[in-house]
């Protein structure tokens, strides 16, 4: 078995790992179909691959609930995206904010931990009373599933900033106003990545509850209604297509990480 | 398997699993009451409660409950390809009556006057398939009308903002929304004219078949729960009162919505009916199963037949052979 | 505003603890603006702790300080520091660095200045590296480029030329003499090395025991002259400066095993 | 406005704090009693503070659905604390071995971020077909919820342990089995931390959705019976006992932190 | 297993090359067991990346590495490094620190040895403190100790006197060389200084040059006398270093500017 601490930052994913990952993959697949075959649940819950890759075709040329697969997707993305958007925004915001007021850590840091138990599933209502059955609930939704991970990493981020980095930066004329912008925020760069990459997974998870009000088009409302009636593959096709997406996303902000943070493990 | 444990007189199980929903019925007064506990005294009884008859359904399919509690549309889908789940329906828990209602803004007065308006439901309800009925007998095609899908609370919050014109929705959202609407048509009004839903119960096949007993003495304590309800309302609004946190006004008034049938109406020839002719009510899960069909929700439509056989007449006609 | 004729520091009964446990003083060093004072002590007495506290980095445990007639109340761009590990920003580049505290200065302005720390700290062709990409000792060359970049009127340094191999140390130390002598900056140097500290300073201070205290103050005028390594004033104070140290050293870590 | 960048890790809450927390709490209630009054919303959207006050005292003494608050609160509590438990522990040992083991980075990584991505509320009856209705469900529910937060936390804290720290340690004899515990661990602790933080909070978010199953005794189908019947008072009683309780378990989450990591910020 | 009568390293033609610019080599060198060998060299020309390619901490360019005779395919316990930073485990005390390397002793012999080896780099007092709370002299001495620990064969050492005090330093220089004489370790010594290269070394390399080659590679008996310093070889070969270093720095740094 071979250990590595370190993956050179400047390699890029070689030709072996890309063959590993199409081999699991098929290995997957190849698992999956013998599960279906051989019937240990029944298809409705473990349909063939054929059958999702059928409702997949389907989806993509018919649609489902009158929008096609891609038009379910891209409604879906721009929410998170959004969502996400002003989620991390405010996160780092808030995050900088508790990780270096006092004050504000005393009343806004428990405040944040409140929020951030409270299940979506029991104030959607209250969103839908003030924000509507429009876009706005569901991006509002998705903006507080995705704060809150990446306040927690930022303040803690903060806490971690070397003091005498601070130090230095305050000795070298750095105002009080800078310091956050100019030190903490880069220093504090890798970790608040690290809550981003979890911050667009729980905003991900979320996107189902979000569209329960309103939510078709929207691949989370496709899934949703799906489920209801009991359609697995096209609750499974919905969830490999979210997944997919995610997956895509998660990588871009991998990349991001790589180029931004070369000092990661060396500083 | 739950068969043939020590304690369990014969054709009873070690373990009867119940899965329940909130919904002001017989089911709950049964319950509330402990009548099972005391019939079947060698039987463990597990009470579950579900949120939905998509849950029920999946419950069903894994194993994990013997009878429970599910609307008709879930149920239609259940006995459909690609679920054909192996349950039965030995008794109608309700029909539903007032206690689903498509409420609108008063300035609408007719059904016809939906065209272009934003009407909110529960998808895949009872109610859903209730407001699409309505449609259809108003000449209306389902893109006319503007539906979107929200939860009952969700829908109230809506309302409140005006960002919807109307709502079929159950009880209690559908009070409030009362209040400042008007009740354009009920769920006992489109009953009367066929498009009836109702809440079932449902029974995994290999269970009815193993523990006739126990299902007849469910299907009694059912009965016996429909009979309080007509002769102690009082008693009946109580004990659904403490299952559902209500007072017992409140509970008293919704469960006056619905329509009970007791043993004798379960028979007759409008719901299930007899082993030897089944009840007009198969027919009314073939044309729901028929309307999925339409939705694109069920692979193909079954044949009628298949919902004949799916209401457990024979052990409704057993558990009340004597009456 | 800092009062022109004041001291450029003012330490009066300092004393600093860690747990409970005095690390520092009480010590009272006043320096007058642009003195070269050299610190020297054995390892742990106290050193860093008190430039830190001149920094403004800590609060002393009691005790006042001063900074051109301005209590200390936080760090601040008129008082500059080389940490006792470079410490330089992992996220900039070399030149990145340096140019940190030139903020106001115009762009054009601002990479000349650089280019030519760059150039003194023989780092012209390292601008461009990230700190991690950097050797020891030109870590630390950098980041006295860094705390000389903004020409702060005070400049605490701490072991600055520890990394260096002794030419580059003997480059370095005449490059801050001639910028000292040119700029009038006030300079408070902490040194291990007895010749350093007397080449160096104008005033030599010693720091011993623990809790460190000021065991020798003493004024020199070698740093003036022109080849002072040559002038007969410099082994005297080497020689009188080793004995202190030495001493110091022992009384700490007891008589040498071998 | 003060700034601080370090809190002294060994001083408690000082009195200050505490009252400016008091104050706050006490203003919001306040704020919470006018919006009552004034009926911005409906009492059905926004009930009085007395009205949740009076729901708190007849839950604890008469019980909902048949059962004390105190009940649902504490079969609720077992429940996230199994699934965290489970989930950090998994979570943990899947991010060294990604961070760590280079095949399983390629293999894993993207199937974990794939996971982490889908909606409970989509695969909820997956987990109900393979593992009933009772306990399990719930809590691989929220081992799902909660473990990948902490992989991730995990597998970036990995690829953030300084080199020489893997150097020295192998150098001083660790094996390659020891170096993951005896070094990464500890030096990856803040992270992990932070993640574990994260991964609560995430698990108090999905337990309404845990127990749409069966979910009575519980305190998140309690909020969603009331909900169903719409007892406003007794979902924002609900919702609070959550977030007080989540706001206990972070707190102790945090002492924990700063007992473990006196280093933050000085290493 | 390492073969007994092998060299204790063997380098031949390595090179280092970062993001394809070389910065070191081609380099041989061969060291024979029970040498104290010191490398000195101008500031960036390679001498931590050779003692980390010799660790195993990186693998070289070009050429191959043996220790012991045996290939160096990473870092070994055989092999004791003393970072040029110190790199002390933030999360464990000092005396764990020191401990690390010690997990095949039972507990009373591991507490002993931690013990003796605090008391050896004078921080008896300290081995309950967390690395953080130490001075930057206490943090290199207890790098040393940790290192010192496991008894390795072969010991790396990149200045570990930097941030010394003259005599503390002095006291280790002879702690070290005194256990040298006795345990017939082989010791790799980076240093700037030329004093303690010759002091120190049965052989002293100089490394120089971009990138850096061995300009200078000379055997030496002073460390085997009892009083080397005043031995005339010590003024001679000191003499020599001197100039090579100069010679090399200069070229690398340019002219002295003033
Ligand atoms: N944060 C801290 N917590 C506890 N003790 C500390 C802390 N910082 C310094 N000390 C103690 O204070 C004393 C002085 O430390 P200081 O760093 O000032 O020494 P120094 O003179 O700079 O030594 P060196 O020459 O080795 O750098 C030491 O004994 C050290 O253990
Ligand atoms: N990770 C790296 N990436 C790029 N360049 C590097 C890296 N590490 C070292 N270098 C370069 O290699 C050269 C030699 O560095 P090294 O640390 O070996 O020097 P050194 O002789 O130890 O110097 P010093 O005495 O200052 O510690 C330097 O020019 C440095 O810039
Ligand atoms: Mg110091
Ligand atoms: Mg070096």
């Amino acid at each position: 078995m071979r250990f590595a601490f370190r993956a050179d930052p400047r390699r890029g994913m070689t030709a072996k790992p890309a063959m590993l990952r199409a081999g699991a993959v098929l290995v997957l697949l190849a698992a999956w179909q013998l599960i279906a075959m051989v019937r240990i649940w029944p298809p409705v819950f473990v349909p063939e691959p054929a059958a999702v890759w059928r409702q997949l075709v389907r989806t993509s040329t018919e649609g489902y609930s009158g929008y096609t697969l891609a038009e379910h997707l891209l409604v879906s993305l721009r929410r998170i995206l959004l969502g996400c958007l002003y989620g991390v925004t405010g996160g780092i915001a808030l995050g900088l904010l508790i990780g270096i007021v006092p004050t504000v850590r005393t009343l806004l840091g428990p405040l944040v931990t409140f929020v951030r138990t409270l299940p979506p599933l029991a104030y959607l209502s209250l969103l839908v009373i003030w924000f509507g059955i429009e876009e706005e609930p569901k991006i509002w939704l998705l903006l507080l599933a995705s704060l809150p991970p990446v306040a927690v990493a930022t303040a803690e981020a903060v806490r971690g900033v070397h003091e005498d980095y601070l130090n230095a930066a305050r000795s070298l004329g750095a105002s009080r106003w800078e310091v956050p912008f100019r030190v903490v925020l880069p220093s504090a760069l890798p970790e608040i990545i690290t809550g981003i990459r979890v911050a667009v997974g729980v905003a991900y998870t979320t996107v189902v509850a979000a569209e329960t009000v309103n939510g078709v088009p929207g691949i989370g409302g496709m899934v949703r209604d799906a489920q209801r009636y009991n359609q697995t593959d096209v609750v499974i096709l919905g969830i490999v297509v979210i997944g997919l997406s995610g997956l895509l996303i998660d990588f871009l902000l991998q990349t991001l990480d790589r180029r931004l943070v070369p000092w990661r493990g060396r500083g | 398997g739950s068969g043939g444990e020590e304690a369990a007189a014969p054709g009873t199980p070690a373990k009867l699993r119940i899965g329940y929903q909130l919904i002001p019925n017989g089911d709950l007064i049964v319950k509330d009451q402990r009548w099972l506990e005391q019939a079947l005294p060698g039987t463990e009884i597990v009470w579950s409660k579900f949120d939905s008859g998509g849950d029920v359904n999946t419950a069903m399919i894994s194993g994990a409950i013997d009878i429970g509690l599910a609307g008709s549309s879930p149920v239609t889908r259940g006995l459909s390809a690609p679920l054909n789940i192996p349950y039965q329906i030995p008794w109608i828990f309700d029909v539903i009556g007032d206690n689903e209602a498509l409420v609108v803004r008063k300035e609408i007065t007719e059904a016809k006057a939906l065209a272009g308006k934003t009407i909110a439901t529960p998808f895949s309800s009872t109610s859903h398939y209730s407001l699409l009925a309505v449609l259809a007998e108003a000449g209306l095609a389902e893109s006319d009308v503007k539906i979107v899908d929200l939860e009952p609370p969700d829908i109230q919050a809506a309302w409140q903002r005006g960002d919807i014109d109307g709502a079929y929705v159950w009880t209690p959202i559908l009070a409030e929304l009362e209040k400042d609407g008007a009740v354009l048509v009920t769920s006992r009004e489109l009953a009367g004219r066929g498009k009836l839903t109702a809440d079932l119960a449902v029974v995994r096949t290999e269970f009815a078949r193993q523990y006739p007993e126990a299902l007849k003495v469910w299907l009694r304590q059912q009965d016996r729960a429909v009979k309080l309800a007509r002769t102690d309302n009082a008693a009946a609004a109580a004990a659904i009162g403490r299952q559902l946190n209500l007072s017992p006004a409140e509970a008293g008034r919704q469960l006056g919505q619905l329509v009970l049938l007791d043993a004798a109406e379960q028979r007759g020839p409008d719901y299930l009916g007899t082993p030897e002719a089944p009840g007009k009510f198969a027919e009314n899960l073939h044309s729901a199963a028929e309307f999925l069909k339409s939705q694109q929700k069920v692979d193909a439509v079954p044949e009628l037949s298949v919902f004949q056989k799916g209401l457990a007449t024979r052990e409704l006609a057993d558990a009340f052979a004597g009456s | 505003m800092p009062s022109p004729g004041a001291e450029a520091v003012e330490v009066r009964g300092v004393t600093r603890s860690f747990r409970g446990k005095r690390a520092l003083g009480p010590v009272d060093l006043v320096v007058e603006p642009g003195a070269f004072v050299t610190l020297v002590g054995p390892s742990g007495c106290g050193k860093s702790t008190l430039l830190g506290l001149i920094a403004g980095f800590a609060r002393p445990s009691d005790g006042s300080l001063r900074a051109f007639g301005e209590p200390v109340g936080g760090p601040d761009p008129s008082r500059g520091v080389v940490f006792q590990e470079p410490r330089l920003f992992p996220w900039l580049s070399v030149a990145a660095n340096v140019a940190f505290g030139l903020r106001s200065l115009p762009k054009a302005a601002r990479r000349e200045r650089v280019a030519e720390l760059l150039e003194l700290t023989g780092l012209a062709e390292a601008g461009r590296l990230r700190p991690y990409e950097l050797s020891g000792g030109m870590r630390q060359r950098a980041a006295i480029a860094r705390a000389l970049a903004p020409r702060p009127r005070l400049l605490l340094m701490d072991e600055p030329f520890a990394a260096l191999d002794a030419f580059t140390r003997e480059r370095m130390q005449d490059e801050v003499r001639a910028l000292w002598q040119r700029t009038g900056t006030t300079v408070l140097f902490v040194t291990h090395s007895v010749d350093e500290a007397v080449y160096l300073g104008t005033r030599v201070v010693a720091l011993s025991g623990s809790p460190g205290v000021i065991v020798l103050d003493e004024r020199s005028k070698l740093p003036a002259l022109e080849h002072p390594r040559a002038d007969p004033g410099f082994a005297e104070l080497r020689e009188r400066l080793t004995e202190v140290v030495r001493a110091a050293a022992q009384v700490r870590n007891g008589p040498v095993t071998s």
